[in-house]
This record gives structure tokens, sequence and C-alpha cells, in this order.
């Protein structure tokens, strides 16, 4: 299975995703902001970063980018596709997942390794967690804090469509603790904390057990492998 | 309305204008030499240049004399890994498997205090740009910081403006922050310290270096547009040459864009990839001046500029303006002329404006022109190497000898263990020793995917080769107060101890890096105390076989006559063929038998339990065996490759008492530990046990079916080792129990320690 | 040069945290007067030539479709500034 | 309730990275009369009461000592909405 990572000016972990992808057992292809070409891939990752210095708005320059207008139409058509951090604000801003990202309620950038609840394992990028798993990923952000008005929420709630809370500290002041949300097919995904960063022991986030031993942002990306071959 | 620079030839028709160089920084004698060497009176352009040149900040003028030392005080052995040394932009090392690191810190001290978070990310965006111009791609990032006294009021403004700028400006540019220091001292009220070190890995053969060669190569300008960014002096020239409506308005700040550097570091390094550059050069201080001059002298030693050719942010530059500018984000690059096509192809890929400059010529002479005509026409090795030098007087502090009378020696010890208890939770709470999370949580050192250690480990690490594992280490260090009560051994142990804390997380030290953040040099008293750092430095790293490979002076930091403490900032960097046998700072389990190692000694001069609990510094700092740390760095070593420890930490600032209570804090295990076998074997009392700042000591702790192995270690190498305690239960009964004296619950501990930031900044 | 002024605040029903702390730190150093801050952004887009109808309608939709995300933002003006 | 409106920019003379960014875009996407591209704040102040003169004046001053950093920043106006 082949997956795509897109590099806009400033992405920042696109290697890191490329390297997640192999180590979860896919071929990582590499694709850039200004092509309009997907070169056949299966799926496709946005990445964490500052595309565009994230001066305007986080992720709102990239989502004018040439290849957006491919991803748009790709996951229209029910193509998988996984916004990470910078990859979230960009698919909040191409109006591929409602609400919007905002600076956090702190005012500070934030790295921490978070807690999160599985809430939805029925979409392309969760599918190898169970119910309510409890997973540890890394987070990393200064506007992850998760905005949408009332109505979007209830719809967002309703449907099963909040995939990640945030479990003991909400780290952004993000409404209802949410972490990630999914489009209502359930083959896009977005979310603030970078499960990339989760995928090697020795490199990855402190767990109980020992530190940085935390590999549970692998069964994302192995998530998507199984159901593509299913 | 068009402005005319003043020409080479009106110079020579103008012998008498006056001209300002004072305000500019220079001195009459400085300004008669530039007549001498031009032969007639400099344009304002050449005056620009050589004003800038040989400021001190780009000089060295008043340090070149005792850096020397770092050339010369050197073995072979200290050379065998050295691919590049002193002089160049950054020093590279040859860690094996054809990877080699290249690293430096350097000093963003007086634009952090105008503007603190301006200053501080375009201290972080300078030193990465050192780094990529070595040909190496950058891949973590460190910050050295000082601030005022923890409450005072304006301590919170620079504090914020601190660490918010270099969280933007490293945290966008995808490098990891993977350790650093913060201090708070009132010396620094005036003059916050805020020094940033940058790391960068290449393969040998993709080293690249600052020079202009080859007769007819290319010139080019690219990066951000040059705009009137920190050329608060240009702007005097400016008035004086042309106008008589007064200086436009410059500013001396400068802002940064780090995004604009992240795309720079892509097109660099595939630029390099594409072997589309012969020499660059990043542009810093004195902006195109440094470049022109720099590259030309290490090169051909003659360049032709066309300066028109420069895209402005600001067309309303004057020629001078534009020679001295400081915009951020720019280089400056070397290139075929049958390689430009391809060279442009890729800039153009990355959005990347570039403009020709000119060309390299065999003249000897750095020609620059502008509308047309002719401004500037010098060696350039007169502007960029052959500056000015400076034996500056020296004196012995008439202060000294009667601050090291004062020892901490006679200051009153806890009569009781509740006492002992309250001082041991008071250095936990203090500001310097406190939890730095408030600060680090503001950092990512998750970017890339290779860091395999950061704070609050002794040492960050950084996985190179993700085959092999190979990777370097590194940590930075320097004591002030030591400093303040002895310059030289403040520096010897500034180097012992981030040598020691690289040794600690089982890499082998290598190579050092110094900021040497200093008060005014013309101050004799000042000047002594430098010279005496510099000296113990050089000694030090002889002594230990580890070779200076770069680094920055940065002096003037003092209001009036209040100079700050000495602070010679020292980073060592360190090898390790496996970043999976890395050692953490704390221990992950309980039931671990704990061991110091090292000997512990009357010395709480200078130290922070003087400081905290007497408010007192005098004295003469600690002891420091540097062979000591050697053998103690390679006991270690040994340990580690037998995989026989579990963490090790480095006892340092607060001594023991510190180094216990963040190891019980970091994982939440708690311990029991004694201390009558210390204070016997080492004849100290509690006090000394507890909070001594000996050096050469190190907290392990060893799974118990490893003890007989390393006590075995320990005694093949004769290296003294006490057992001191048992790693203990975690979870909400953990506690430190020093057995006699008191216990504190792990929670008390952290929620003091974690208080203390937040409860000033947050 | 001519210039356009945009004008984008965050919509009135949603957080604004930034509005907020500000707000905070106001009243604790004593300027009771303001009750409440919001902030939003102002955007000067220097136009090369005389401001047309067509080039006003540009920068509306600009301003719409870019400078602002409508599900969070409103523009609140465009205009040209004297 | 009456509202007074601070406006902060960027300093002429100084880089501001957000404008330019958002210029390169606009120019990417084929707007281009807009040459250039400046990025300030604009803040709406809600006022408890009437807008006096004081409240104005008070307004000013945080506007230059909070609201702004004049290392970097102008306020360029502070006037009440109507
Ligand atoms: N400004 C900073 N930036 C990054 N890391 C920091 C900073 N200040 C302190 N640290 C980290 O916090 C930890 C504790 O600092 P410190 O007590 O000074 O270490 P040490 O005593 O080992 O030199 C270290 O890992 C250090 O790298
Ligand atoms: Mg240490």
């Amino acid at each position: 299975m082949r997956i795509g990572v897109i590099t806009f000016p400033g992405s920042l972990d696109d290697r890191d995703a490329l390297r997640a992808i192999s180590l979860a057992g896919a071929e990582g292809v590499a694709l850039w902001h200004g092509e309009h070409d997907l070169h056949g891939v299966d799926a496709i990752v946005l990445p964490g970063g500052f595309s565009y210095g994230d001066y305007l708005r986080c992720g709102a320059i990239a989502s004018h980018s040439p290849i957006m207008a491919e991803v748009i139409d790709a996951a229209k058509k029910g193509m998988p596709v996984l916004g990470i951090c910078n990859g979230f604000q960009m698919l909040v801003e191409a109006h591929l997942l409602p609400g919007g990202l905002i600076r956090n309620h702190h005012g500070h950038f934030i790295r921490r390794d978070q807690l999160l609840r599985v809430e939805n394992n029925s979409t392309a990028w969760t599918s190898d967690f169970s119910a309510n798993e409890e997973i540890v990923i890394p987070l990393k952000n200064g506007e992850g804090g998760y905005i949408a008005n009332e109505e979007t929420l209830k719809e967002l709630e309703g449907e099963g469509r909040v995939v990640f809370r945030y479990l003991g500290v909400n780290p952004n002041g993000s409404l209802n603790d949410i972490a990630g949300i999914s489009n209502a097919q359930g083959n896009v995904v977005g979310l603030m904390p970078h499960p990339e960063h989760a995928v090697e022991a020795g490199f990855g986030p402190n767990t109980d057990f020992r530190m940085r031993s935390g590999v549970d942002g692998l069964r994302f990306f192995t998530s998507v492998l199984e159901g593509v071959l299913a | 309305m068009a402005r005319h620079a003043d020409t080479v030839e009106n110079a020579v028709a103008t012998p008498e204008k006056e001209q300002p160089f004072a305000a500019l920084g220079l001195k009459p004698d400085e300004y008669a030499r530039i007549r001498e060497i031009l032969g007639r009176r400099p344009t304002s352009g050449e005056l620009a240049m050589y004003s800038v040149m040989w400021s001190e900040h780009c000089s060295y003028k008043s340090s070149k004399i005792y850096l020397r030392q770092f050339g010369q005080k050197v073995t072979p052995a200290m050379k065998e890994h050295l691919m590049v040394g002193m002089g160049e932009n950054a020093g590279v090392v040859d860690i094996g498997e054809g990877w080699a690191v290249t690293f430096k810190v350097e000093s963003h001290n007086h634009p952090s205090y105008i503007e603190p978070f301006q200053g501080a990310a375009t201290g972080v965006g300078g030193i990465v740009r050192d780094i990529i111009s070595m040909g190496a791609r950058p891949v973590a990032v460190m910050d050295q910081l000082r601030f005022g006294a923890v409450d005072n009021p304006d301590t919170a403004r620079v504090v914020h403006g601190v660490v918010g700028g270099i969280s933007f400006y490293g945290n966008c540019l995808g490098l990891p922050n993977i350790g650093g220091e913060t201090y708070f001292d009132s010396c620094y009220q005036g003059n916050p310290l805020v020094n940033a070190l940058a790391v960068g890995v290449l393969r040998h053969e993709d080293l690249h270096l600052a020079n202009a060669s080859g007769v007819g190569n290319k010139v080019v300008l690219f990066g951000a547009r040059t705009g009137g960014d920190g050329i608060g002096g240009a702007s005097i020239l400016a008035s004086d040459s042309f106008d008589k409506t007064g200086p436009t308005k410059r500013p001396a700040v400068q802002v940064g864009d780090p995004f604009a550097e992240k795309v720079l570091i892509e097109c660099c390094l595939e630029l390099y990839r594409n072997e589309l550059v012969e020499g660059i050069q990043d542009l810093g201080a004195a902006g195109i001046s440094c470049a022109t001059s720099e590259l030309a002298s290490n090169g051909d030693g003659g360049m032709f500029i066309e300066l028109d050719n420069v895209l402005l942010r600001d067309p309303t530059l004057t020629a001078e303006e534009i020679l001295m500018s400081e915009s951020q984000e720019r280089m400056m690059a070397v290139v075929r002329p049958e390689k430009l096509d391809a060279f442009m192809a890729v800039v153009n890929k990355w959005d990347v404006e570039t403009s020709v400059l000119g060309e390299v010529t065999d003249t000897g002479r750095l020609i620059i022109h502008h509308g047309g005509e002719e401004i500037v026409n010098v060696d350039p090795r007169t502007v960029a190497i052959d500056g000015p030098v400076y034996e500056r007087p020296v004196a012995y502090p008439s202060w000294i000898d009667a601050l090291n009378a004062d020892s901490a020696r006679d200051l009153p010890r806890a009569a009781n263990g509740e006492e002992l208890k309250e001082q041991f939770l008071a250095l936990v709470a203090s500001p310097n020793l406190a939890d730095k999370s408030y600060i680090t949580d503001q950092y990512d050192y998750y970017v890339m995917g290779n860091t395999a250690l950061a704070f609050p480990d002794d040492a960050g690490m950084i996985r190179v080769d993700e085959q092999s594992g190979l990777g370097f280490a590194i940590a930075t260090d320097a004591n002030g107060r030591y400093c303040q009560l002895d310059p030289y051994e403040g520096a010897r142990l500034a180097l012992a101890e981030a040598y020691r804390n690289v040794a600690v997380s089982g890499a082998t030290p290598m190579a050092v890096t110094d900021c040497l953040n200093f008060g005014s040099p013309e101050d004799p008293e000042v000047m002594w105390q430098f010279s005496r750092a510099v000296e113990g430095l050089a000694d030090a790293c002889l002594e230990m076989e580890i070779p200076v490979t770069g680094g920055n002076v940065s002096f003037y930091n003092q209001t009036g006559t209040n100079a700050i403490h000495p602070t010679p900032v020292v980073g060592v960097l360190g090898v390790i063929d496996d970043v999976a046998r890395r050692i953490p700072s704390a221990w992950q389990d309980e039931g671990h038998n704990l061991y110091l190692l090292g000997v512990t000694r009357e010395e709480l001069d200078g130290s922070a339990w003087a400081n905290t609990v007497h408010k007192h510094l005098g004295g003469r700092p600690p002891e420091c065996d540097l062979s000591r740390e050697i053998e103690l760095a390679s006991l270690i070593r040994g340990a580690s490759l037998e995989s026989l420890i579990g963490s090790a930490h480095d006892l340092s600032d607060g001594g023991l008492a510190q180094a216990l209570a963040e190891s019980v804090v970091r994982f939440g295990i708690g311990a029991r530990v004694w201390l009558n076998d210390i204070m016997e074997r080492d004849a100290v009392d509690a006090t000394n046990a507890l909070f001594s700042e000996s050096t050469g000591r190190v907290l392990v702790s060893v799974p118990r079916e490893d003890d007989v192995k390393f006590l075995g270690l320990c005694e093949a190498r004769e290296f003294p080792v006490l057992r001191i305690g048992v790693t203990d239960r975690s979870g909400a009964e953990a506690a430190l129990e020093i057995q006699g004296e008191f216990t504190v619950p792990v929670s008390e501990l952290r929620a003091r320690s974690n208080a203390t930031l937040p409860h000033y900044f947050a | 040069m001519p210039t356009i002024v945009v004008e984008v605040m965050p919509k009135a029903e949603l957080l604004d945290p930034a509005g907020k702390a500000v707000a905070g730190a106001l009243a604790r150093l004593g300027h009771s007067s303001f009750t409440n801050v919001r902030i939003g952004k102002r955007f000067e887009l220097t136009v090369n030539g005389p401001v047309t109808p067509e080039i006003l309608a540009d920068a509306q939709k600009i301003a719409e479709e870019i400078l602002s995300n409508q599900v969070i933002e409103d523009v609140t003006a465009v205009f040209e500034a004297k």
C-alpha cells in the first residue's frame, strides 16, 4: 500500500510521517504541494509543521495549494486522509472538516505527552484501536484550541465524529476536550496530537513502563493499511 | 531625488571632508589607520564597512590575543577528529561512519534586552545559519539563558519575550530543542544573557566552506530581501552624506521570519545535494559588508559587486545602509557560471528570491559599484582579517581577595533534621534549581524523530544514523558565581561539568564550543577576568585533550560599572556509537541500589546552598581535578557498554540533595538514602554531604543483579564509590527518605519544585 | 500608494481566548472601564494603481475566501483608506 | 454597549513576515493588483457606560503600553466606534 505525505513550504513533520508509514509496513510517497498529481497513492497524510509560517491562520495558505484541489477531490471520493496538527488545520481551512482551531487558551506553545481516549474506532485511521482505548500521543502546538458553534458540536457528538478526546489535561482549551474529529464518512480524520512521534521505542512519549517507549501512534497507520487491504 | 553615494573619486577629491567615525564607534586612531590603508579618506560606504567589521563584535579586537590559546594549546590527539577548527563559521568534528557534526554557541544578549522576543528569535535564526553554511543539516538547538532577579518586575518581561521568541523561532523552524540553562541573578538585571547553540550533521563529502574562489564565479545573494533592519548606525552616515533633513528612522531591532529560514535550509540542502555552490556564507552581523569581505579574503582575494542588484524590501535604503543592513534569513553563495541556471531552478522551486550581485576576481580588491559609480575599493583582508588588535590593560580586581577570604565555611549550619529539611525544600524551590518545565514545555523536542534525550536529562542526545544508531550528545554549563570567585577555575569547572553531563549520558566527549559573556573590555578588571577565564578554559581543554572548535565572545554586558558575573558558557559535544545505549538522568525502577561515585569535600563556597539559605557569595570555588573527570567518564562509559547502570545523574548545583530530588521527582520513584558512610569516609557534616558542590561526582542507580559487576568495575579502576541507598516505592506512597534526618513525600517535592517559575511567570 | 483596508473579527458567539486574556489583564491593572475585549485583524493591501470597483470587489472576495475563515470569523469592513 | 477601537500596525520599516506570506499567497493565486500586505491588529474594547474623554485617554494609554509593543509596532488609531 502507498501512502502519500504532502510537503508544503514550512512542513516539519513530513519526514517523520514517512518514517512512521514505513515502520507500519506501508510505502511512503513524498508528494509536493505545487503539483496536481497524487501519484496514485491509496491514502494521504497532511503532516505537521508551520506551512507558510502559519502567519495568516494556521493551515490557511496551504489549503489553497494546487495539490489541495486533488486532496479535496479524493477525500470526497472516500480516500483516507489524515491531517496531523497543521494538517488538521488545513483540513478545517479546506472545509473537509468543520469548526476551527485557535490560539491555545493559555497563549503559549505547548509540548506534552498527552493522554487521549479513542472515542471512535470505526474510522479509516482508528480501526486498530479498541473502543474507548486510552493512548499516549505527543502534542505540540500553539493554536490547537478546537472551536465550533453549538450546532456543529452537537452534530459531531451525535454522530460519533469526535474521534479523540483529551484525558486528564485539556492542553489548549478545546471545546468538549476535542482532540480530533472525522468527516461523516470516517475517511477524513484530523487531530492535533502527533501519532508519527509515537511509532518507535526510544523516541516516543513516556509511558508508565519506560521513558520514551510509547508506540501507540503506529496503529493509526496500520489501521489504514488494513482498511485498504480489506 | 536620486541619492548619489560618496564615490571613491569624490573621496580622493575631498580629503578634508569630515566623517562621523566616532558616532559609528571608531576610535580616532582606527580612523587614521583606515586612511592610511586606503591612502585617502574612506568613502562613506567604506567607512560603513570598516566601522561594522572593526567593531568588537565582528573583529574580536579585544579578545583575539587571548583566543589564540585555543589554537596553540593542542596535542595531535586533539586534532585527530577535527575536520574544521576555529576560524570558520563553526567547527566540524568527524564522528565516524562517514558522518560529521558541526556545532556552535553564540550570544544575542543586547538585542534580547531591547526587544526580548525578536532578539531571542533572531539569535536562534543566526546561529542556525552558521550551521547551514558549513553544508550541514541543522538537527538541534539549545538555549543558555541568564535573567535578572526572579522577583524583579522587569524580569517577567524579559523571560516572556525571550522564551516566547526561542519557542516561536525554533519550533517553527522544525528543530528540536534538547537542552539549555536558566539562571536568575540580579547581576544580569540590565544585561540578560541569551545564548543559542545549534548543531548540524553532514556527510564528510558535503562540507562547505566560506570562500570565494574561481575567477569569474558568480556571487549570489539569496533569501529574504534586504531592509532597514539593525542599521541604527548607518543612518548617521545617511544624514551626513546626503541631506540636511536628518536621519531616516532606522530601527535597531530585527524581525525574524522562521518560515523564510526553514525554506532557506531546505533550499540550501538541495543546492548542496546537487553540487551547485562553490562557497557559501550566512549573513549575520554586518550583513553584506561581512559576507563579501570574508568570502573574498578567504578565496582568491578579489570580488566585484554591483550593489544595485541587491533586492530591497525598502527602496529608500542608501548604499551605506544596504552594506550594513542586518536583515535576517539571507545567504551568499559563490556559483560557477555554468551552474547558475541549475542554481536558479532550485531557488525558484523553493520560492527563494535571488539576485546575482557580481563575481569573483583576482584583483585582490573588493570593488563595489552603486548607481554606476565606484563606492568601495578596498583590500578585503584589511576589512575582514587585519582589523585592529588590542592588548587592553588588565588589572587584578581590587575586591577579589576580600571576596575569596569570605568563605561559606563559617555560615551557620542546620541544627537538626527538621532544619536540614527546610533548607532542602528551600533549595528545591529556589528559582535556579526549580523545575524548568514552564520554559521547556514551550519547546518541541519531538520534531525530526531522532531525539534520544532532552531536558530534563543532563545532556541532549540525537540519533544521527537511523540504521546504526550512531549519535551525539551535548551539554552546556557555566556557573557565573564560581567565575566571579575565580574566573580561571570557573572556566575549568564549566568545562568539567559539561564534560561530565555528556559522559553520564553514555557518550564520549569529543569537542568544545564556548560563548564568553563578560562586562566591558575597557574595564581592566573585567579584562583580567576575561584573560583568566580563557586561560583556564584553554588549559583545561589541553588537559582533557578535547579541542575548542569555535565560539563567540560577548563583551559590554555591563550597566555603568556593574558588570555581570563572568559567564563563559562551555558546550561539550560527545559521540555515542548507538543511542539505544543512552543513560537517563533518573531511575525508572524500584529496588535499584544507589551509588555515589567520587568524594565529597567541605565545599560550600559559591554553592546554591550558600546562595539560597544565606544569600552569600564568597570564598573559593570547588576544587576541580580534570584527570578524575576523565576517569569518571571512562568508568561510566565502561558501565554503559556492559549495561550495568539504570541511570546516572551528575552532581553540580545543589549537590547530592538536588540530584536526589530531581531523580525521585522525574518518574515518581522514591528512595531511601543514608549519609553516614559519606560523612565518615569523607569526614564531612550532613550539610556538606547533602549540599557540597564537590566536582567529579555522579549518582548512579544499579540493578541488584549487576551490583557485583559494577563494584568490580569501580574497584578495578580504583574509583571511589559508596552505596548510599536504594530506590523505593513509586505511586502515592513515594518518598525521599534521608535516614536519620528527614523524609519528604515525592508529591511535596514535586509541588515545591514545579511551583516556582509558574508563580512568577504564568 | 492607495491602500485597501480589510477588517476581520472573531465571530461574536465564539470563544476569543486572546481577547479574554487581555480583558483580564486590563482588569488586574486597574483599567476597570473596559468590560470586554475582542481581538481581530486589520489588513492593509497596497494597490498598484487606482482603486477601481473591480479591485474593491476582488478585495472583498479575498477578504472572505483567504483573509478570513468564515466558519470562525467575520469580515467586518473592506474599504479604501483615505 | 459603546466600543472603543484600537488599531495597531507593525512599524512600516520593519519586516512583517505575516504580511509577506499573505502577499506571496495572493500573487500565487492570481490576485496581482495587490503589491504589498501588512497585517496588524484591531482591538474592540467594550466600555461600561458612556465614552468620556478620560476613558478615551485611558484607552490611548492602554493602547500604547499594553496592547502594542512600541519597539516594533505603532498605534495607528484609537476611536469610538459608531
Ligand atoms: N532554557 C532552557 N532551555 C532548554 N533546556 C533547559 C533550559 N533551562 C534548563 N534546561 C534543562 O533543564 C535541565 C536542568 O537544568 P540544570 O539544572 O541547569 O542542569 P545541569 O545541572 O545538569 O546543568 C537540563 O536538562 C537542562 O538542559
Ligand atoms: Mg548537570
